[in-house]
């Protein structure tokens, strides 16, 4: 293994770490600050790939097809907040995993009515199509777009949540909303904007993840995975935590895919470990999820010192 | 009358394929105006969810509630090996128009079990002849890290002699693939051979693109491309190479009438899977004509399937059933070409005529 | 212990169950016990996760894992011609003993949440183990030729698996009547409540739990067992994340505080899919709804749940145990 | 300013309050008295729209405030002491009091440094998590936390439980600056004493029913009330 | 075993625990008598609650011993040094809200026999059980509000259940953090009866803030500040120690 490859390796790593984040930086808002359990966040993110497919192949603009996405994500979450999400927060989480399940199961279907179940065809935008040389390897230029937004969402999320007061306010309203309420803040609205905001959250995420991944019904389902171990391990409620989460584990994730078999290959046969470096390669971040939770269970960043 | 069950994934995101296997027997069904010979045909339809638990109660009520003559369909090729003992111990006449697993060609054959589709290994073992016949020295193999991704590299390597640079798994349901990619590019193989079905091969295919290793790399592949996949590919999957045992383009009479009927009926383009179950439906017609109806003699009817599997009007010009009831059948490598900005296939080589599988041997009935 | 009223209510709900079989052959539709069998299995494993779910408020998001064990202790056993029916209900009993015990003693390091997601990561990866070894079939499955053998009858068909179920259930059912008020049911229950107050009487939160999630995990291995018989099959997809959530949904409809609860939502929500499946293709986009509707209805079963203005919330008191938790450990 | 007529109140079957009284004009103090289980936090819940009201009327500024959310009772200036603290868990000591604090400065007299000169203890822990305060820390916060939105009138229920006798007495003192600052208040607190100092009238509460009232003069004068519904 | 063991000494040498930077519990010794019982009072945020924690092993020590009679029990797990018969009341009420005041009860004086595998018979059925709990909850006020769930009484009614459950669990130590707190006036007063009949049944280490229940009870008190210990003596040196004037009792007597 030469050191170029790996060097492109951790950036590739890194990028699936921060795009990690992207999907599930609206988890992270709604369930992270807000402590809603929200299984729909997968379906969010499909909604919001969709209607960006379908708007950029119908206007051509890439930047109204992540305005339109991003809109109607956060109109659904609006719906989703006042029909499901807003008579639960009180309740145990297991009411929010089951409501959010359901609506999981509907909204895969109503793709299908809606959009059929046949993947959908997204295309890159001329301007930021085409690769750059990196580490002696092509490097697509959409990956590097996908980084700088990450990053910024990441900022923006951790600044509205830690500096401003309607961060602080939320935060408060998750464990005490009466007594918020009963100090003159209007606390449903409150959480109202902040589940639209992570809604809007999961449908960029969506369109941006068009151009890279196949767009069709059921889309969201190993991404929420993915988000759920994301916050779960980087710790629940920490914006920074969940951005450290998601980088350690793509990295990880991505120098065990590309090196296991290899390196199990200098204790065990060839074909033992090429079978057992990919098995293992498939259930490593769950291994570490596992790890970390052991050891420290509320993930590496735990809210108390955010 | 006769009763077929059709049993499919009807939803979830793999619904694609039950779908499409649904749309082309029904077509068949309503062109032979709902008849089999002088036969109504009632069809009662279910969705396995592509649970095999679910698949194998389906078999039940198809035996024992609805008393099916036949069964068509039968999902992915977990939820049929879960349908496999039912369906044998019944005797009934169930053809596959998705799956052919290893074990059903071999040693779990069954007589009453026909794959109309192919076996699982077909088309990889194709695209490895063809690797082979190019003559590239040196070739990269990717996968899913599950059975049939196992199954279909297995294929490639059986006729491919040339090195085998790297085989790759990937976890299963996997999103990003850059790693692999940069792998990919620093082994710097003279061929590229991949089975990704359905999403993941678009997933693929694309990041394979943005990479700009498309067109540099020779690119062969299996699953990632075909009718569905290429509306939502298009351009993006052009120059990519890949083996089927039946094209939309196949010049034959009865596929040309298909697929007018089934882009006018559906509008769009029949896939694989549509094409088995609608060969599957001009199968079981031509055997209850040829039983004069009377289908209520089940061993009969599995022995005139497996003779008329030779003499219906097929889709793919030539097609029979070999002692293991698997498809003796041409393979073919097309290749995907972009024509102004839609896409378009084009007929490479016939890799394989009348070819069979490797198990047949350990068959026995 | 016919006095009270969900005794008897218990009594007449088996004996309707007890009866399906016997109308199904009576109307000449067997198809219908191959079906309930799948609900009693279902709902053995739906009753065997409230343990941990109803008692003591530990929402698994992995007993799937289990159903797989149980399942794979048959197919393995079965697939080395070992097809006793014995050896492999011991075997099920030994591998689910052990697991629960290691992946237990993990998981209950944490709480809430973090035991909804770790739970979920050991389900993920026993599914992806098994999805990629070859020997048993991998994702293809495992197919299991001879029913298991208990001697003096087979688990060969439907009926068979139903009555097994019926008779496993009807012991679990009564058995956890019991066991709620005893000391042990309570004490479970208070973990729920209080942890850290439960710890200052001097019972161990931990092992309590831990105990209650060994039994958990081996009946639902049971489940797992029945229904390898029943589809004489073994699949990975048996232990996909989505049937972890079912069991939930199952549990939560028939309502948590009750016994019988997961028995009912078993039936409801396997009839209701059936139905629907026959109605459209696009029966999720019933079913969904459905369970939403049935997660705001049922929010309102635990009347600890309900936050009181001047009570110190319980998530208020867990916060903080919590936060006293990790100092302790951080400090040790 | 605040008139509480005929009140009662449900939680769920159980009836909390049967027929209470209350009134509290400008620049009053009014002490709320009653045993254990009287039903003064349930009045407190009703004021604040935490409980629906099954009878009777509440009015702030000859408005009524009957099922108005809780926040809109808020933001006309009452502010709570609950009972039990209720701070919030997850913000440090500085957010909790900030997070609520009156935008207006219109009557802004109550500022972080006020607060901190009053409670150095709280500035010493200002960093730490809600939950990580000792249980009077917690007290400090949520009277601190009240008075940052700078109300008109502030409910106290309990405000003085768990706090050093020094630290009592203090806050008795600033109660007492508070009303001479014309801040109206309805005090709840054992400390019947330290409360007949402060209050101007009094209301007794007797399973669910205000059984009588008086000025504090009055009441001083009738110790078998006292000794009747309160206790030695 | 329904007559109360008899008491043991508390011993402490040294305890230091931190919480970060804070020293919140700084070299603290202390040698309580089998049958006394021990006032501790000092600022809020002294340390008193972390204090307990500490005897109780809800919080490790980080240096310093502890003894219940004559073990040293630093090292052990709470479960053992309950088993000692160190019971504690909390600060910060913690019932079982979804139980009876009397399932409450019946669950801490169950304490003793543990669960180990009684998985038929009903808790209440104990005959034993019952019978001590029903006891504990007349002495404690609480019989008309028995069948009642935790989670619908009265603050007041809450604290009193709090101590209840100590008692329940036939303590040989206990430790009362506020237990006042909440309690009205009369609520109070019979309270601090109620604990005066304990004496000398069992070794009691009160945390109060109410200075009537420290002055009318304590044998003697210990003064935290910051974390150590500044003074301990007879209720009379105590109230007149000009050092615990100033930083705790202030001169305002009935405040
Ligand atoms: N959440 C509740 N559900 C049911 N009943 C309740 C609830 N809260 C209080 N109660 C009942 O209502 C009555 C009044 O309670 P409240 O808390 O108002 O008393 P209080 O005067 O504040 O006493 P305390 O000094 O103990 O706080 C009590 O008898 C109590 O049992
Ligand atoms: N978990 C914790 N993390 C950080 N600091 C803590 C924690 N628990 C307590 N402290 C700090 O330790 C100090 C002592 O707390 P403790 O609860 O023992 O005070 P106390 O003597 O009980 O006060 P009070 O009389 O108000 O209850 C306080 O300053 C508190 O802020
Ligand atoms: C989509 C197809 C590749 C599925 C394959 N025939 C299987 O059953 O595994
Ligand atoms: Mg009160
Ligand atoms: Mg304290």
């Amino acid at each position: 293994m030469n050191s170029s490859l790996f060097l492109s390796q951790l950036l590739n790593g890194l990028q699936l770490g921060v795009l990690l984040f992207l999907l599930s930086s609206g988890l992270t808002l709604i369930f992270g600050i807000m402590n809603f359990i929200n299984l729909a966040h997968g379906s969010l993110y499909m909604i919001g790939a969709f209607v960006g497919a379908a708007t950029y192949n119908a206007s051509g603009s890439f930047l109204f097809s992540i305005a339109a996405a991003m809109a109607s994500a956060a109109a659904v979450g609006l719906i989703i907040e006042h029909l499901v999400a807003r008579p639960l927060y009180r309740y145990d989480h297991l009411y929010q995993v089951l409501a959010t399940f359901g609506l999981m199961m509907f909204f895969n279907e109503l793709a299908i009515v809606i959009w059929g179940n046949r993947p959908y065809f997204v295309e890159i935008p001329e301007v930021i199509r085409g690769s750059v040389m990196m580490f002696g390897a092509e490097y697509p230029i959409y990956r590097l777009l996908i980084i700088v937004v990450g990053v910024l969402v990441a900022f923006g999320a951790w600044f509205l949540i830690q500096r401003t007061r309607f961060g602080m306010l939320t935060r408060a309203g998750a464990t005490s909303s009466s007594m918020v309420g009963v100090l003159g803040v209007n606390i449903d609205l409150l959480k109202k904007s902040l589940f639209m905001l992570g809604a809007a959250l999961s449908g960029l995420a969506g369109t941006l993840a068009g151009p890279i991944l196949s767009v069709q019904s059921g889309m969201g389902d190993p991404v929420l995975i993915l988000a759920l171990v994301v916050i779960v391990v980087g710790g629940i409620g920490s914006i920074r935590g969940a951005l450290l989460a998601a980088i350690i584990i793509a990295i990880i994730d991505t120098l065990g895919r590309a090196y296991l078999p290899h390196l199990l290959g200098l204790v065990l046969a060839p074909a033992a470990a090429n079978t057992t470096g990919t098995a293992l390669a498939s259930m490593l971040i769950y291994i570490l999820m596992a790890f970390v939770l052991a050891f420290k269970p509320h993930g590496i960043m735990s809210s108390a010192k955010r | 009358d006769v009763t077929v069950g059709f049993s499919g994934v009807l939803s979830g995101p793999q619904a694609v394929i039950g779908q499409d296997q649904h749309d082309g027997f029904m077509l068949a069904v309503e062109q032979l105006g709902g008849k089999f010979g002088d036969q109504k045909v009632n069809v009662v339809s279910e969705d396995d969810q592509l649970k095999p638990d679910v698949g194998a109660q389906i078999m039940q009520k198809f035996l024992e509630r609805d008393k099916v003559d036949a069964i068509v369909g039968l999902g992915f090729s977990n939820v049929l090996m879960a349908e496999l003992r039912r369906i044998k111990e019944s005797g009934v006449v169930a053809i596959s128009t998705n799956a052919g697993p290893a074990p059903i060609a071999g040693k779990l054959c069954s007589n009453n079990l026909f794959v109309m589709a192919w076996q699982n290994d077909t088309m990889s073992e194709a695209m490895g002849q063809y690797v082979q016949d190019l003559g590239l020295k040196s070739a990269y193999l990717m996968a899913p890290s599950y059975q049939a991704g196992k199954d279909k590299l297995g294929g490639f390597k059986r006729y491919y002699k040339g090195t085998i640079v790297k085989e790759a798994y990937t976890p299963l349901g996997q999103l990003d693939y850059s790693a692999e990619i940069s792998t990919l590019q620093a082994a710097n193989p003279e061929a590229l051979f991949v089975f990704y079905p359905g999403g993941l091969g678009i997933n693929f295919v694309r990041q394979l693109g943005q990479a700009g290793l498309m067109g540099k790399l020779p690119f062969f592949s299996e699953g990632a491309i075909d009718s569905n996949t290429l509306a939502a590919l298009k351009t993006q999957a052009d120059g990519s190479i890949y083996g089927a045992t039946w094209a939309p383009i196949l010049d034959n009479a009865q596929n040309t009438k298909f697929v007018k009927a089934f882009q006018d009926k559906y509008g769009r383009t029949p896939s694989e899977y549509a094409a088995n179950a609608y060969d599957a439906a001009y199968l079981l017609d031509a055997s209850v004509r040829k039983l004069k109806g009377d289908v209520s003699d089940r061993k009969a009817f599995v022995a005139t399937v497996k003779e008329m599997g030779s003499k219906f009007p097929t889709v793919r010009g030539k097609f029979a059933f070999n002692t293991n009831n698997m498809p003796i059948q041409n393979v073919y490598a097309f290749k995907a070409v972009k024509e102004g900005d839609g896409i378009a296939v084009k007929k490479l080589a016939t890799v394989f005529t009348d070819h069979q599988d490797a198990y047949v041997g350990q068959c026995k009935m | 212990m016919f006095k009270n009223k969900s005794a008897l209510w218990i009594a007449f709900l088996f004996l309707v169950l007890a009866c399906i079989p016997f109308v199904a052959h009576a109307l000449d539709e067997p198809f219908y016990v191959t079906f309930f069998a799948r609900v009693l299995v279902y709902a053995l494993a739906a009753c065997a996760l409230n343990v941990v779910l109803g008692l003591a408020g530990l929402v698994s998001f992995g007993h799937a894992m289990f159903i797989g064990l149980g399942c794979y202790a048959v197919g393995i056993l079965s697939h080395y011609g070992i097809s006793s029916g014995w050896i492999q209900l011991l075997a099920t009993i030994a591998v689910c003993v052990v697991v629960a015990l290691v992946v237990g003693t993990v998981c209950l390091r944490t709480s809430g949440i973090g035991f909804i997601m770790i739970t979920l990561a050991f389900s993920q990866m026993f599914y992806f183990l098994m999805i990629s070894l070859t020997e048993f079939g991998g994702d293809d499955g495992l197919n299991i030729y001879e029913p298991s053998d208990f001697g003096l009858f087979q688990l060969g068909g439907s009926n068979e698996v139903y009555w097994a179920a019926w008779a496993l259930l009807l012991a679990l059912v009564v058995f956890l009547l019991r066991f709620r008020n005893s000391p042990f049911g309570m004490v479970l229950r208070a973990t729920h409540i209080n942890p850290r107050r439960v710890d200052a009487f001097g019972y161990s939160v931990f092992w309590v739990q831990l105990a209650a999630y060994v039994l958990s995990g081996v009946i639902t291995g049971f489940a797992g067992f029945l229904l390898a018989n029943l589809t004489s099959f073994a699949s990975p997809s048996y232990i996909a994340w989505h049937v972890s959530g079912e069991l939930i949904v199952m549990v939560v409809i028939g309502g948590i505080g009750l016994v019988t609860g997961p028995i009912i939502g078993a039936i409801a929500f396997l009839l209701l899919e059936e139905i629907l499946k026959g109605w459209t293709t696009h029966w999720m986009l019933v079913m969904g709804p459905v369970i939403v509707l049935i997660a705001l209805l049922g929010r309102n079963q635990f009347s600890w749940l309900k936050v009181y203005f001047n009570r110190p919330k319980p998530a208020l008191n867990k916060a903080e145990l919590v936060n006293e938790r990790r100092l302790a450990r951080e400090t040790r | 300013m605040l008139s509480i007529q005929n009140l009662a109140a449900k939680y769920g079957a159980s009836q909390a309050l049967f027929n209470v009284d209350l009134e509290v004009g400008a620049g009053q103090v009014v002490g709320l008295i009653g045993r254990n289980g009287m039903g003064r936090t349930t009045v407190i819940k009703c004021l604040f729209g935490l409980l629906p009201v099954v009878g009777g009327t509440i009015q702030f500024d000859n408005q009524r405030l009957n099922g108005l959310a809780s926040y809109r009772i808020g933001r006309m200036g009452i502010s709570l002491v609950p009972e039990g603290r209720q701070i919030f868990p997850t913000l440090s000591v500085e957010e909790n009091l900030i997070a609520t604090a009156s935008r207006s400065a219109a009557h802004g007299q109550w500022t972080l440094e006020r607060i901190y000169k009053f409670f150095p203890r709280l500035q010493e822990r200002r960093q730490n998590l809600g939950t990580q305060l000792s249980g009077g820390e917690q007290q400090m916060l949520a009277i601190g936390r009240a008075l940052m939105t700078n109300p008109r009138l502030l409910v106290l229920d309990e405000a003085t439980e768990g706090l050093a006798p020094i630290v009592r007495a203090e806050i008795w003192k600033v109660l007492q600056e508070l009303k001479n600052e014309g801040l109206s208040m309805i005090v709840i607190d054992k400390n019947t004493k330290a409360l007949l100092r402060l209050a101007d009238y009094n209301f007794i509460l007797d399973k669910g029913v205000t059984v009588w009232r008086g000025s504090s003069p009055e009441l001083a004068a009738r110790p078998d009330l006292v000794d009747r519904y309160v206790g030695v | 075993m329904n007559t109360a063991m008899l008491p043991l000494a508390l011993r402490t040498q040294g305890l230091v625990r931190y919480f970060g930077g804070l020293k919140a519990t700084n070299d603290v010794s202390f040698d309580i008598e089998p049958g006394e019982l021990r006032a501790i009072i000092g600022p809020n945020g002294a340390g008193k609650t972390t204090l307990i924690n500490l005897l109780t092993g809800e919080l490790p020590v980080h240096e310093g011993r502890i003894f219940i009679g004559q073990t040293d029990v630093t090292a052990q797990a709470i479960q053992q040094r309950v088993g000692l018969g160190l019971l504690r009341s909390y600060q910060i009420t913690s019932v079982f809200d979804a139980f009876t005041v009397f399932e409450n009860v019946c669950l801490a004086a169950r304490r003793k026999q543990g669960v180990g595998f009684a998985v038929w018979k009903p808790l209440t059925a104990y005959g034993d059980v019952a019978e001590r709990a029903r006891r504990v909850i007349e002495d404690c006020h609480l019989d008309e509000v028995k069948d009642v769930t935790a989670d619908s009484l009265a603050y007041g009614q809450r604290r009193q259940l709090e101590i209840a459950m100590a008692l329940a669990a036939d303590p040989r130590i206990l430790l009362l953090d506020e237990p006042m707190a909440g309690m009205s006036a009369a609520e109070g007063a019979a309270a601090i009866q109620m604990l005066a009949s304990l004496k000398g049944k069992y070794t009691i280490l009160l945390v109060e803030h109410d200075m009537n229940a420290v002055f009318s009870l304590a044998d003697r008190i210990s003064v935290l500040v910051y974390g150590s210990i500044v003074a301990t003596g007879t209720v009379d040196e105590i109230r007149n120690h000009p050092e615990v004037r100033r930083a705790y009792l202030g001169d305002d007597e009935d405040a």
